[in-house]
């Protein structure tokens, strides 16, 4: 779960690391009252999760309270690599005088969190990290040990000889662990932190994904989602176990499992059909489970045609041919339909599915390229 | 032969809620030697013709397993992968899904400490055919045989052995590693055991966008394993930076991508399948033909 | 630093351990109202920092508000084990069904905290460890990891077959230790732990000594210390940079270094003195320090003699002699003195002591008996 | 010879405000190599000679140290001691007083893992005489000989030692362990050690009320050490219960008595002296009168 700038804020203010005073707001007209409450000049930053929203034209720096109004006026319902613009941050302008990065993330091959931090930040640090690799240092966390002060102080040794520089931003580094650590964060990262003209150390911008899995720990955290429309679609489609994507193709997917689902996209792709959405249905399927499955994907317009792939090993055949069936009952459709149907009780589903009136396929490319047939008559028709 | 589990090895099973239970009973009837299940409160009685015990501590004590398959809730499976680890056992199986990634990084440090290997989490776990099967594999379509089988996915991994079965090229042993962005062995952990492992003439590895496990299995493959590893990797579809179900599966960097999964097994000698199809060819080449 | 009952039950409260809903008191009429709020029968406790409350007539079940007055009127001003009964806890009274215990304190040998947990509860714990042993069952823990739900579950089926009280004692179990970890305490303890007749695991009583090494990062729990009179003054002087304990003899001993301290106070005794105190300057004493020294142990009117050793490390003889004089030039006393001198600038000290008519000796038992010759001499005069 | 420090051993100081200075300048005086310090924002400076860095990483790299002592406050001295052990060296000497007995818990747990030996905390360090002084011993009253002294008090062993030499007995290492309840080394680390110095004929133990460390050497002492041993233990006079200044020194059961000790100690058959004087005469009684 990826947070808004103006959450990972007031989550990094809860563990104590320096963030500016901003306001978010939703209208220009708070952009106004904002600017007139917390001094001129102000930064006005569209709350998206994406990044390169300054290219974009999603931030401003304005010097009065109608400016702000205008600025957020211009930016409100803009939309920014395909996500709208709906909240704004209002942050008191600072003067820079160095831009510095630090951030924590999950290393998988030595499955530890590790700390990255680089004098070059304010920047794409991705293009830092492949460019000129030796401008950032790395210090792997212990997780059971957390982020020690000596190891901050190193790190933070590197980025600046001046001592009361260095000790600000070791603490910072601390706090930011502290962070990661205490909301099961996935990555945290702070682009810039700044160092001020006045000496001071302060994180400019603010970056947090939550891990997932982790949320039965923070269930206060949840109401922190703020979905997009697409993203709700993906939430409600979780909230029956089901896991969804949508995609721009025109060929409707129901598969039981990851792997298989993304191989079955694969192959699609392979014989020349698009995939209009990747849709788990995970293991010990339901019938109501696949009634839901079956309504996402009618719901798309853009599907033409609908391939289910099911390899019955903990999902049982007989299971997802009887939910498919009442799903067809209910749901009136003129889709096309592609089974595919083989494992665990696989005789007994064909059979439901034949009793209905549908044949299933036992070969997955078979069933591909049948499904990329029918998307393609239906998009005559 | 086959690796890390055979049919002697003594199994005992965390979790006997409805999921634990259900596949207890289905591993018992494959043939796999459960001695003792754990669930708190439930001591004392038997399930399935195997003792139960409050905690993995009393059941290593009465019954000495060597390996433990967790389906405990992911809430709790954290704990319970600790507890059988310090229990003494040498192999962990966590079946369960959704455990947090830190918790996983924590797990891996003391794992490694007390010398226990740890297969998963979020993994349909691991079965060599007609001897024991340690997860929710569906143990009809394995045949045993000398192909060993390393897959981060759960059904892909029935899809790819279902086909490999069925035109003759059984199963040394077949491994799903799990899709979490932190799990306990890798493809090169296996891959070591294959390689010494005498029934095992080849190794299919099956991977997916995300990560560079797959680049790291390569390079250990051109280093150090002298039997033929054919490759195959799935997610040409999927859009950066979307989640694909699998945690694992988020293209984080250039080297996530399948294309360049692919060029670099390449590179390193391995030949990738583009359709499951197309697996069974490269295997058929390497081995003969067996239908 | 020990805490009193009702002081640790309200930290055992904060980190979510059920104990009863009590009411401090410190006169008769508000443990009548606390009776009357929490509804008889209650009981009312005295809160010493000492055991056997219950024997020495320090706890009392009462019926009626009327009869909690009476209670807390004969409690108040009691002395227990020499401390004086100024604070009550009036706890709602309980049906209790079992007594259990629990505690954790570090193992000096395993260098490590240890759980322990035993079915015979509510009675002297260490007697039941040296007399049935099996009786207590013992848990290491790893301080990096904490208590874990299986080790903690592990111990609470050694008390409880049933798996409900089992469950709600190993989450007890769990947040003793946090609490023990979040403190950074010496040793928590609930004795007894009790099942109640409807089922419910409580904590009747509570026991936590801090650990003072600690108490920089919890400098609000220096709030919660409630020194006895002998206590505050020993707290004086470690304000001062001074360990004092004061005992019952009639040679005041100021010494640097503890070892020595207690080796000086063994030589007295050894000679057939008796020590008067345990006062440690500590290194690098400034001659302030001193000056305080001196002062605490005039202010004891038991002391017949004060014996001063000195062995100069770190602490420099000529810094304790400049101090003395400074002192003896401040305090007014009659007390015969003996100083025994030796180490870093030792010269220096004697001839400093010499200037102010003092003459210094070098070796510690001739130091001893010289100030026991003159404390018998004292107690003639 | 002499154990753990010689006048080769390489020492780096962790901590340079006015203790950490005032002794560090003692130290290079007495002769101790000191190569490098330690602390945050002095890097790049020298104090007495030698270079100063801001972490004990950067001073490792630098200047390759085996020993570090370390003389931070007690609010940082626990990240100290892991600094200097993580950055390699192979004995910490930790003169603190008052850290947190729960830090020292975990930092003995990592320093194993490490394999870093420590003495201390809330010690005066060690010396072997003539040789290195790594700590705040007056090296004064030392003389280079035959008798390794152990003891968990500070000003004590400084008694002991005079007297010692004084009475012509010199010290091949003298070593305060620290009074603290979680220290790093204690006496049966030290007799090891000592047990194998050629150097040491003799090994006197200083100990305390509190805890049961000297009843854990004499059991040592009587299985493992050959060498003849000559104990003391002080306490007599405090009253049960009562802190005497070191935290380690409570009288917490009735092992932790002297009168337990000492009865112990002689049934493992070591000689115990009342005051310090008699440690003289046992010592002359076994070593042979050297004034």
């Amino acid at each position: 779960m990826k947070l808004e700038e103006f959450q990972a804020k007031k989550l990094f203010r809860e563990y104590g690391i320096p963030v500016p005073d901003g306001i978010m707001v939703t209208t220009a007209e708070e952009a106004r009252s904002a600017a007139e409450k917390i001094e001129c000049p102000v930064v006005v930053k569209a709350q998206v999760q994406a990044g390169g929203r300054g290219k974009a034209g999603g931030v401003k720096l304005v010097k009065t309270p109608a400016e702000a109004y205008m600025a957020a006026d211009s930016i409100l319902g803009m939309d920014i690599k395909s996500f709208r613009v709906e909240r704004l941050l209002v942050d008191p302008a600072v003067s820079i005088a160095g831009e510095y990065y630090v951030g924590i993330t999950i290393d998988r091959r030595k499955k530890l969190p590790v700390m990255m931090a680089s004098a070059s930040g304010g920047v794409d640090i991705e293009k830092v990290a492949a460019e000129t690799p030796e401008k950032i240092f790395f210090q792997e966390i212990n997780p059971e040990r957390g982020l020690r002060s000596f190891e901050a102080k190193q790190l933070a040794f590197q980025l600046f000889t001046d001592k009361r520089k260095a000790l600000a931003t070791a603490s910072v580094m601390m706090k930011l662990w502290d962070c990661f650590h205490g909301i099961d964060a996935s990555l945290v990262e702070i682009n810039p932190l700044a160092k001020l003209e006045d000496g001071s150390i302060i994180a400019l911008d603010a970056k947090i994904v939550l891990d997932d899995n982790a949320m039965f720990k923070h269930p206060v955290m949840e109401e922190m989602r703020l979905p997009t429309p697409s993203e709700q679609k993906e939430l409600d489609a979780r909230s029956h176990g089901l896991s969804y994507v949508q995609l721009d193709g025109d060929i409707g997917c129901m598969v039981n499992g990851a792997g298989l689902a993304m191989a079955t996209m694969d192959v699609i792709k392979h014989l020349g059909g698009t995939p209009a959405n990747f849709l788990d249905i995970g293991g010990s399927s339901s019938p109501e489970k696949v009634i839901h499955a079956m309504e996402l994907l009618v719901s798309d317009s853009n599907v033409k045609a609908v391939f289910i792939n099911v390899f019955g090993g903990i999902t049982r055949c007989d299971d997802v041919a009887s939910g498919l069936v009442a799903a067809l009952r209910e749901i009136q459709t003129d889709i096309p339909l592609v089974v595919r149907m083989t494992g665990t009780n696989e005789e007994e589903g064909i059979r439901i599915l034949s009793d209905f009136g549908i044949t299933a396929l036992k070969d997955m490319t078979e069933g591909a390229r049948e499904a990329i047939r029918l998307a393609g008559e239906g998009g005559c028709s | 032969m086959s690796i890390l589990i055979d049919k002697n090895t003594r199994v005992m099973v965390q979790g006997l809620g409805r999921d634990g239970s259900f596949h207890a009973e289905q591993m018992k009837e494959y043939g796999t030697n459960i001695v003792a299940g754990v669930h708190p409160g439930k001591g004392g009685s038997s399930i399935h013709g195997f003792p139960v015990f409050n905690t993995a501590e009393d059941a290593a004590r009465e019954t000495d397993p060597e390996c433990s398959v967790i389906f405990v809730p992911a809430p709790f499976a954290a704990d319970a992968i600790l507890a059988g680890a310090n229990a003494g056992v040498k192999l962990v199986v966590a079946v369960t899904e959704g455990i947090p990634v830190l918790d996983m990084s924590k797990i891996v440090i003391e794992l490694n400490e007390l010398g226990t290997c740890l297969a998963g989490p979020n993994c349909p776990g691991l079965i060599s055919p007609d001897k024991s099967k340690v997860g929710i594999m569906p143990g009809g379509i394995f045949k045993r045989g000398s192909v060993g089988v390393i897959s981060r996915s759960g059904t892909l991994t029935y899809e790819v052995v279902n086909q490999l079965s069925l035109a003759g090229y059984g199963q040394s042993t077949a491994i799903g590693m799990g899709g979490d962005p932190v799990v306990g062995m890798k493809y090169n952990d296996y891959l070591e055991l294959f390689e010494e492992d005498r029934e095992t003439e080849l190794v299919v590895i099956v991977g997916e966008i995300g990560g560079t496990d797959e680049q790291d299995a390569a390079s250990f493959v051109k280093d150090r394993i002298s039997k033929p590893v054919v490759g195959y990797v799935v997610g040409r579809s999927a859009p950066p930076g979307k989640r694909m179900g699998h945690a694992g599966a988020i293209i984080s960097g250039a080297d996530s991508t399948v294309e360049a999964k692919v060029a670099f097994l390449r590179e390193k000698d391995i030949p990738v399948a583009d359709t499951v199809e197309q697996i069974i060819d490269l295997v058929g080449d390497r081995l003969g033909g067996r239908n």
